[in-house]
């Protein structure tokens, strides 16, 4: 048996089977309680839970950060919603310079079982300081797990599998992908941190895709079949830790890599997986390996500058089209 | 006048002159008429005052049909029933002032004068709008007119109006950093940083807290350690606190003339806490139902618009008067309308504009 | 004793109470007298006390001189003057409470029976280090001692102490979370994100100011819009403003364990200030040549551990016992030092493990 | 004339100089004026420019920051000093969301001339939290200029070209360069950003480094000249803007690159330039594209580990030699 439920609610799902299957699982935030989220993707938790594992928290991103990771240290597994990526700005001292760093500052004397949830990404029409895709800002610091699903089955087994890991692990719900609906079966889904999907085989180039950016990649791929290039898609699911196995495998096989992300280009995502790629594969690669990307430049407002400023369909179809020639 | 002041040292124990809250009603009406009794305000300040009122409710009102007929896209945040505090600031600032607001700062860029075309152009994403449609409903600019910016990320533009007051400092130029921001505002570090700095530097700077008594959904008072999220903290920076009737226009305004003043002068910081409240939710997709019948009933009642225009009349203003305000202000919002409905969208190039001073984007040769 | 407590309503007018300021040295001496003839502490806590100072001044003084040999790398930063809030919440503390300090955190984790040993190495970054080398000074922390890190950004650890308590409300445990900080970190907008949380939620901490007049070099009263940069902020969380001679041992085990026994009766937490005075400069790079020289003198006069040892043979302790005191702590550290001379550099394989709970540090397959 | 003086003195003559050129130069941070700067670099500015210039401010990042953001836009042309890298984090909201972005956000309205000066980088013993080299941290944000001089000279030209610049700069300076010396000319020193350095000619290989590794690079290229090896080494002293021409030009002609940078693997500047050539000039390629990083972990304190950790002239070395292979 599945059943179809949004992105959305798949959130709410994992949450409950973990808090279920966990009595030491606690969540906070900013309007998560009461209101059920900003993005409604925590409703009907207080009402399971009660005020006690399920707690709203004042405007105060460093101190919410800093509850979970007390807690964590000292027995409790908490989940912590940064209700935008964005504001991780304002508690980045917590995610970059404490959270990661303190089990091997303090040689493992301390582990940190948290997991910060956060909505991220663009194109909703929120502007410049509501709509980054900051994925790669976690990939760039050692110490985190950095995890985005791209659809409600994942969003519930990598969300359990997240929660039930020892270490700290940031976990990127695209917020275009709330509404948006996917099939899942019956039952506790618990998922792996760190593998791959293969969501499309071919033979001519690999599309390297993550969260939002994987449907587009599948569209493309569709597309671009019936141009004749035969196009494989891989959804990384998880940047830390990342499954370069599925990605290597599949560019020796195709020969020709492109990478798909939401987040401005410099020194985003892509850029590691196209080193590793340029790095220890270089003998097998027969095209130039290829980022699209969002453009170096800060998210406009207007619908009609967004739909031009995020990788589309038709920018990764053109970008295959020139890596296979 | 509604305002209540107090010195550091005698602050925390008795608010009850705060007559701010709807239990009170009664009272802020009293304290409302002692406010014009004082007879400091001539007519000119009070149809300005009015003025100001009209313009941003006709204008939000239009903005919110526009959200609903989908003309506006994304999110928007709007002042309807706390548009008393915009107004009586941007009466008592002078016009090379620098104003710095939030997400919720369509009041505070029109008080200042800003083109209501070219700020409902930019709700609407076309290329003639304040920000050429790249800022969108949250990041209202207007330099020419003061207005240096609406911030999206709580708190952050605290510590940036400080920049403005310091530079004015230095420049001498008596220019004064008046910054809005919410009850919830209070509870994120950037406030405690800023509200210090502010003090010790001494800046010409005006910190206004709109306690609305909400944050988006949540209640202030469920996560804050002590009732007046901004005044009770006032001393902390050595400050002393301060309580509007964010209703009264005029109390508003007096009580930001006198810390305007104070500022210009050199007498350093001021922090302000304005009691309000929205009608609506917290945005566009807030429908606003965690919020008891009975306070947004009373809260209703003292809608700032319709209580100043009795109170206008009472004090002998002429209704022809009135309605020609209001007229005014139906001709520009319609007109506004027509400018942004008929304004192009921007070209798709405009989207790597403006990254650099060069006017471009480029990051590499 | 020389603590004055007062709730939030009184706060702001009078420190004059506050005796622990070098100009009033003789004041204080008297508040000091007042705190034994309470009587409350017998002598097994007073000399638990002074070992506590002696422990800590014995340490520090050897790892001052290891430094000075080049045997310490890096940077360090000396309790030497302020032993005795260490001391004192170390005594206070029950076993299973947690302690969070800062960088300068030798004290602190040391008054909480960390072996010395470990520490040292640790200092000399050695495999045998409470770290296996990987902290440093910095970053001292002994778990199974309740020792829950030192933190090297200023702030950082307020709200991760908040969440250490919050742990122990929901796990029903009775424990309790201490936080040292300095003066300066008063200043950051993770304090008060930390503070305004904590009273909401009633969370078992004790927050311990420890204002030693100074940040790195730079005086806390040239940056702080308040005099009392801890004290004078509790009313902004709803809190009494307390503080105490950090100075004086009892003084400080009594205003301990007041706070710490409230916070464990479910009674939310307390922000206290103590005054006291480092002997050095902020770190091994520092001369502290900006301090004049009265003010340093001055406080020398105030050194806790002659000032104690005195009192505590005034009120009959024998010199004997202190003399015993004395020579443990001075074996106990020349077996510290030995130990950590003796012990290995760490393995270059032990830089790339405990990333991950797996032990490892890979992130990819 | 020239003189020999350390990349620390560099520091204070270069804001002297831009303070005497330019009245609108002011100068903020922690125990920068009376005390001179933690790390010394900015001694006698208080004496020469009074304190109304040179200001002491409490430990309050944010509030740096802001007053450095909010007076750029009115007027003055602050440099405001973050002590270390690090605490960036601190106030990362001001460096990544507010600052990069007012300009696009405003179309154009408000300028930002502001220098964001930092001791960046490890080295000294200081530990995980006192040693992050994040000077990638920075190039992943739109709308940031990302400066970081290897000597003083560049110290002083490349921050006088910050100063003067009309945009928001980061300027990286390596604490563990500090005591290093360098030749200065006489006089005002001002360079260009954008601009790379060839430091050194070779035919086999290219060395793309910054800061503390330029110096590395060189002596790795001398060992590999007694190898047979002969390595071009490229300093790159800005990364946005970024010399592409400058890299692309030498990788096409030595056909193999090495970058050789002090921060963590993932999504570091080495990867971008890496991504840049495997785009741009596949084609040219002989040999892997190789990062030369510091390992994905935090730093570790003991001298021993720290030592291990850093990229060094050896696993330059190697990385070179097999490079070439
Ligand atoms: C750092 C940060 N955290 C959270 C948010 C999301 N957010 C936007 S508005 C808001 C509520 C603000 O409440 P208040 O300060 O009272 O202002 P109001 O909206 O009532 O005017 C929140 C939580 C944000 N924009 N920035
Ligand atoms: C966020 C941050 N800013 C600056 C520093 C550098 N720093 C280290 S200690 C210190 C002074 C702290 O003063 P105080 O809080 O009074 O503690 P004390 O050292 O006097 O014990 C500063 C500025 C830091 N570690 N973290
Ligand atoms: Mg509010
Ligand atoms: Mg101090």
């Amino acid at each position: 048996m599945a059943e179809l439920i949004t992105y959305r609610d798949a959130v709410a799902r994992g949450l409950a089977q973990e808090m279920r299957h966990d009595e030491t699982v606690h969540f906070i935030g900013e309007d998560v309680a009461a209101a059920g989220g900003v993005f409604k993707a925590t409703k009907g938790l207080l009402e399971e839970f009660g005020p006690e594992r399920v707690r709203d928290t004042p405007i105060s991103e460093e101190a919410i950060l800093g509850a979970a990771m007390g807690a964590a240290m000292t027995g409790i597994r908490p989940v912590a919603e940064i209700m935008f990526s964005d504001f991780l700005a304002t508690c980045w001292d917590l995610v970059a310079v404490e959270i990661p760093k303190t089990r091997y500052m303090t040689d493992g004397q301390i582990s940190l079982p948290l997991v910060i949830r956060t909505a991220n990404g663009g194109g909703l029409r929120f502007g410049a300081q509501h709509s980054q895709a900051v994925e790669n800002w976690a990939m760039s610091i050692p110490g985190l797990k950095v995890v985005a699903p791209s659809n409600p089955k994942d969003v519930i087994g990598l969300l359990a599998a997240a929660i039930r890991d020892p270490d700290p692990v940031l976990f990127f719900e695209q917020k275009s992908l709330y509404p948006t609906k996917g099939e899942v079966p019956d039952g506790e889904i618990v998922d792996e941190l760190g593998v791959a999907t293969t969501v499309r085989q071919g033979s001519d180039v690999t599309i390297v895709a993550l969260a939002s950016m994987v449907r587009r990649a599948v569209e493309a791929a569709d597309e671009l079949d019936s141009l004749g290039i035969s196009a494989e898609v891989i959804d990384l699911r998880s940047l830390v830790p990342l499954d370069t196995n599925t990605i290597i495998e599949s560019v020796k096989r195709t020969t020709r890599m492109i990478t798909v992300e939401e987040n401005p280009r410099l020194c985003g995502w892509g850029a590691e997986i196209v080193s590793i790629v340029a790095e220890e594969c270089i003998w097998h690669i027969d095209g130039p390996l290829t980022r699209v990307t969002t453009p170096h430049i800060p998210l406009p407002s207007a619908d009609a500058l967004e739909d031009e400023f995020l990788p589309s369909v038709e920018r990764i179809v053109a970008a295959a089209q020139k890596v296979v020639q | 006048m509604s305002a209540t002041t107090k010195s550091a040292p005698e602050q925390g124990t008795d608010h009850d002159a705060d007559d701010a809250t709807p239990a009170t009603g009664d009272d802020a009406e009293a304290a409302t008429a002692d406010a014009s009794a004082d007879g400091h305000l001539d007519d000119v300040v009070r149809l300005g005052l009015y003025e100001q009122v009209v313009r941003i409710r006709t204008f939000e009102e239009r903005a919110y049909r526009l959200f609903m007929e989908g003309l506006v896209k994304g999110t928007s945040h709007l002042s309807l029933g706390m548009e008393a505090i915009a107004a009586g600031f941007g009466e008592a600032m002078r016009a090379d002032d620098y104003t710095f607001c939030t997400y919720r700062g369509h009041a505070h860029t029109l008080a200042r004068g800003t083109d209501m075309g070219g700020v409902m152009a930019e709700l609407l994403g076309r290329a003639t709008g304040v920000c050429g449609g790249k800022g969108g409903s949250m990041h209202l600019t207007s330099v020419e007119h003061g207005a240096m910016g609406s911030y999206a990320i709580i708190g952050a533009h605290l510590p940036i109006a400080n920049g403005a007051a310091w530079s004015a400092q230095i420049r001498g130029t008596g220019q004064v950093a008046v910054c809005f921001f919410g009850d919830g505002t209070t509870n994120i570090g950037a406030f405690h940083e800023a509200l210090n700095l502010a003090k010790v530097w001494d800046l010409p700077v005006v910190f206004v807290c709109e306690n609305n008594l909400y944050m988006e959904y949540t209640a202030i008072g469920d996560v804050t350690a002590v009732e007046h999220p901004a005044a009770d903290r006032a001393s902390a920076y050595g400050l002393p606190s301060i309580i509007v009737d964010g209703n009264d226009p005029e109390a508003v305004y007096e009580v930001a003339t006198e810390a305007i003043a104070r500022a210009r002068a050199g007498e350093g910081p001021s922090l302000i806490e304005a009691k309000t409240y929205r009608h609506g939710g917290h945005s566009r997709a807030d429908p606003g139902t965690y919020r008891p019948a009975e306070e947004v009933e009373a809260w209703l009642e003292r809608d700032p618009m319709p209580t100043y225009r009795a109170r206008l009349q009472e004090t002998g203003i002429t209704e022809e008067r009135l309605e020609e305000i209001e007229a005014r202000a139906q001709s520009d919002v319609d007109a506004a309308t027509e400018f942004a409905k008929s304004s192009p969208v921007p070209e798709l190039q405009a989207a790597y504009t403006n990254v650099w001073a060069d006017g471009g984007s480029s990051w590499r040769n």
